[in-house]
């Protein structure tokens, strides 16, 4: 593990063509980092995510993306993703390849990426139609019962990026709230960033059960205050749901979006998050 | 007290719930209806987010599935490869709320594309946690604008299991629980008929005509052979939504939010 | 959920015939609750159990057992459990099967029991011979790389019986320190008890992410204070290592063994540990 | 500074261990050596216990692999199936550290039973970790007294794999992990030849002669084209050893805990 700058972190660790999970179920989104690794044009890349939101509208805008593997690609509460939908179904800025799954499968791949399994079995896809359209659904039978179970392959991406709250010198990272697959995602991946609120001398007093990625599971911890907004750090600050709501008619138009990135990504300073 | 048709579905989803329902909540139209009945005639109500909040007693609603509220107030948060290992498929919960972009006779649900999958006219979210909220939840209630765009003759595509394609699927597939029970919109109610399991018309809301329901639904649409009024929403019932949704939307800091 | 006595709890939810998973690994080790077993005389139960510790090899001892599931049974850092090798080499007091597994495998078959999984896949018992004399022990290739992967069914006992820290009053139970396997066998089992050192108001502040069993998984929650002694209870009192130790003397001959049950569990007290 | 051959083969195995290590720890004479490995050279070496503690740091040794002191003292604690699969079975784990009832010449351990399986002879405590420590660890060293009786020609039960019987199925398998490199008993250190992993000699302890350790074992032992002896202990090594194990004595309440 090395604290680095996010700049650093993602030329180092985040190269084109790479399939990186940027995790955070709502809570925690890695927002700085993508817009950092929007700014150093990364290209081809294969995108990973449950929830593809704002954060991977704007990147799929961006022209960051190749493919797509995800279960559910919405605003929450508020609508469409217009800018994941133009991709899907006008192929602008460029076709997107969608690899599409549903939640229960992208947990339960994540977890066995974790568990250095090749393979997640569940029960899960039945009677539905995604297992004709997703050639990495398969099933298989329990030995003992018979019964038919879904299985698909565990998720081992290049890269992991989440954010969390705080690290101590060591850089050993601490989750609190809402944790999402991002413990998962950081253990399956390869090489893992963490972008913090903030670094302390000592995570101090906590629960002996705590939720905390030793820092030698990590590539790189980078300090970025805010790095979640417009998503938000339980105990630092809240969500930005006035912006959510917003998000719908600045990305409905790809003017209006360009315009957008350009004057809060392009052009804003690293390791800041809008 | 006048209301509105979506104070009206909102409320007779809210109904359909017990005190002693365990709940796996989806976002929009059936998190409002989970936290009505809990804020009304069912404070027992235990209610479970996929983002891993358990027992969560949001004052307001939330915009999105893992808003910092519902962890706030929640018993406890876990990570989400548990709350769909443990909670979902381990059948600890009673009822899955789910709503869609298109529904079908059997209750199948489509929230993935309008239009072929490889080349949509419309691309949706996707199943989300649907597909195996469905299978594992003791039972389903869906909740629903009613239209001839949402309830079609055939799904584009599948998404989400209800009865399935023939309305006997579910026992052919070796799926105990028992699959949407109940369908409430903003025009009815609708319950599976039993045998087929073809979702038929069980009441209709006041003022609502039985043309109505045809017109507004895709399919040749048949009423169960006694169909009642659905009761109109109370006082108590329309003014806990509404104080409900006025909350809301100050903390989101619109008026827009559902 | 109910609030019961000890006593109660075991009369109407463990049967003569049960499969008993009663948990805790080293720590919070439900003792009270098998004294209670212990007392009144249940027969031909299944134990299963990770650790089969002095608890069981008390247990197995007075004839409770019938069989027994474990992974390791041993006195931890002292030796040989005494009552444990005199049921298996020579049938004392009842002859007993066993049902041999790996700590991987039991831990797995723990988590896929409250998945409510038919059986575990993970990747273990390669090269030995435990698969020999245990036919419970499969295997299985991933569709997705032909790796052979072992498979076990899933544990879902009759009864999961586990101590905690605290219970509040709705019978939410709040778990701390060594979390062993106990969640996954609550979850796992058709039926539950859990026996607590205190039963509080309010569970108070806590993590976010504390470790909880709502009221709502359990058949009955019993105060039970000091009842996982000579185990421990992480913020409440120690592990008697002293006790561990000498258990070793008390435990090699029947007669001392016996003349100790009868002392300190037959004629004490119920809902009291040692 | 005399010492015992228990410290001999305590402060060896210790040695073994570097600052970046990230060790699974038996209980017994494993947890000996790695806590005095980070009392001494490798204060960087992190310790996972089976429990569920995570970099635990214990002023004296547990006397079980659950003890209040490793949660304490951990950076976090996590349930048991976390640390088999997220940990061990993930690949995080660079050395794990076993003992046995019985050794062959592979390194292959038993800890089931002495005689056969259905009537045994001597019950044994059983696998517990080992069988998957032993193949998901980046390596695996062992630490065993040597005598006729627990290095055998032949295992009456194969619990842990070390290089399989043959001194092959590690590759045959598809494990991809070293497996044991190193033996250190209370005579002298193994280690495994290149091509046959048969473990031999590599060095002897201090006063120590072939001829005992041909004695004490049970397969027709060979010795490695050079072989060293071991450092003795210095004593800044002892005093650790003896601090950790008097400190341990007075917490278990007995002078008998190792």
């Amino acid at each position: 593990m090395e604290f680095l700058s996010l700049g650093e972190a993602v030329e180092r660790f985040v190269a084109d063509g790479d399939q990186v999970a940027m995790e955070g179920f709502t809570h925690l989104i890695p927002f700085a980092a993508g817009h950092e690794i929007i700014r150093r044009g990364r290209r081809e890349l294969t995108l990973i995510r449950m929830t593809p939101d704002l954060l991977y509208d704007q990147m799929i805008g961006m022209g960051t993306a190749r493919r797509l593997v995800f279960s559910w690609g919405g605003n929450p509460g508020v609508g469409s993703l217009h800018r994941f939908r133009d991709a899907v179904e006008n192929g602008w800025p460029a076709p997107i390849e969608i690899v599409e799954h549903s939640h229960a499968a992208m947990a339960n791949a994540y977890e066995a990426g974790a568990a250095g399994m090749p393979c997640a079995v569940f029960r899960g896809y039945r009677g539905t139609d995604l297992p004709e359209v997703n050639p990495g659904i398969r099933f298989l039978r329990c030995p003992f019962t018979g019964e038919e179970l879904a299985c698909v392959a565990s998720l081992r991406p290049d890269v992991a990026i989440v954010h969390a709250q705080k690290a101590d010198r060591e850089g050993n990272v601490m989750v609190e709230g809402i944790l999402g697959v991002q413990k998962e995602a950081v253990l399956a991946a390869r090489r893992a960033i963490v972008t913090v609120e903030e670094v302390v001398d000592e995570l101090g007093p906590r629960s002996p059960n705590a939720v905390i990625l030793p820092g030698w599971t990590l590539s790189a911890v980078c300090l970025a205050p805010g790095g979640a907004r417009p998503s938000y750090a339980h105990g630092y600050y809240g969500r930005d749901n006035a912006f959510y709501l917003a998000w719908d008619a600045i990305s409905r138009e790809r003017e209006s979006f360009l315009e957008w990135m350009r004057r809060n990504v392009l052009e804003a300073p690293p390791g800041e998050a809008r | 007290m006048s209301y509105t048709s979506a104070e009206m579905m909102t409320v007779a989803a809210a109904r359909a719930l017990g005190g002693g329902d365990i709940c796996f909540v989806g976002i929009g139209l059936p998190s409002a209806a989970c936290n009505l009945a809990r804020l009304t005639h069912a404070p027992g109500l235990r209610l479970i987010y996929e983002s891993g909040t358990i027992e969560t007693r949001p004052d307001t609603l939330p915009l999105s599935i893992g808003d910092p509220e519902l962890c706030q107030t929640a018993l406890t948060t876990v990570g989400v490869p548990e709350i769909f290992r443990y909670w979902l498929q381990g059948g600890r919960i009673t009822v899955g709320f789910l709503g869609g972009a298109q529904i079908d006779r059997y209750a199948n649900l489509n929230t993935t594309v309008i239009g072929p999958y490889s080349r949509p006219k419309v691309r949706l979210p996707g199943s989300g946690g649907a597909s195996e909220i469905a299978a594992s939840c003791g039972k389903i209630f869906i909740i629903m604008r009613q239209s001839r765009r949402s309830f079609v003759e055939r799904l584009d595509f599948l998404t989400t299991l209800g009865h399935g394609r023939s309305g006997a699927e579910r026992r052919a597939l070796g799926i105990a629980t028992q699959g949407p029970v109940l369908v409430v919109t903003d025009l009815c109610t609708m319950t599976p008929e039993p045998e087929t399991n073809e979702m038929i018309v069980a009441s209709l809301h006041p003022g609502v005509s039985r043309e109505q329901v045809v017109e507004s639904t895709g399919w040749p649409v048949r009423f169960a052979p006694v169909v009642n009024e659905t009761p109109a929403p109370a006082a108590a019932e329309l003014e806990a939504l509404r104080d409900l949704q006025a909350r809301t939307a100050r903390a989101h800091g619109s008026a827009g939010a559902e």
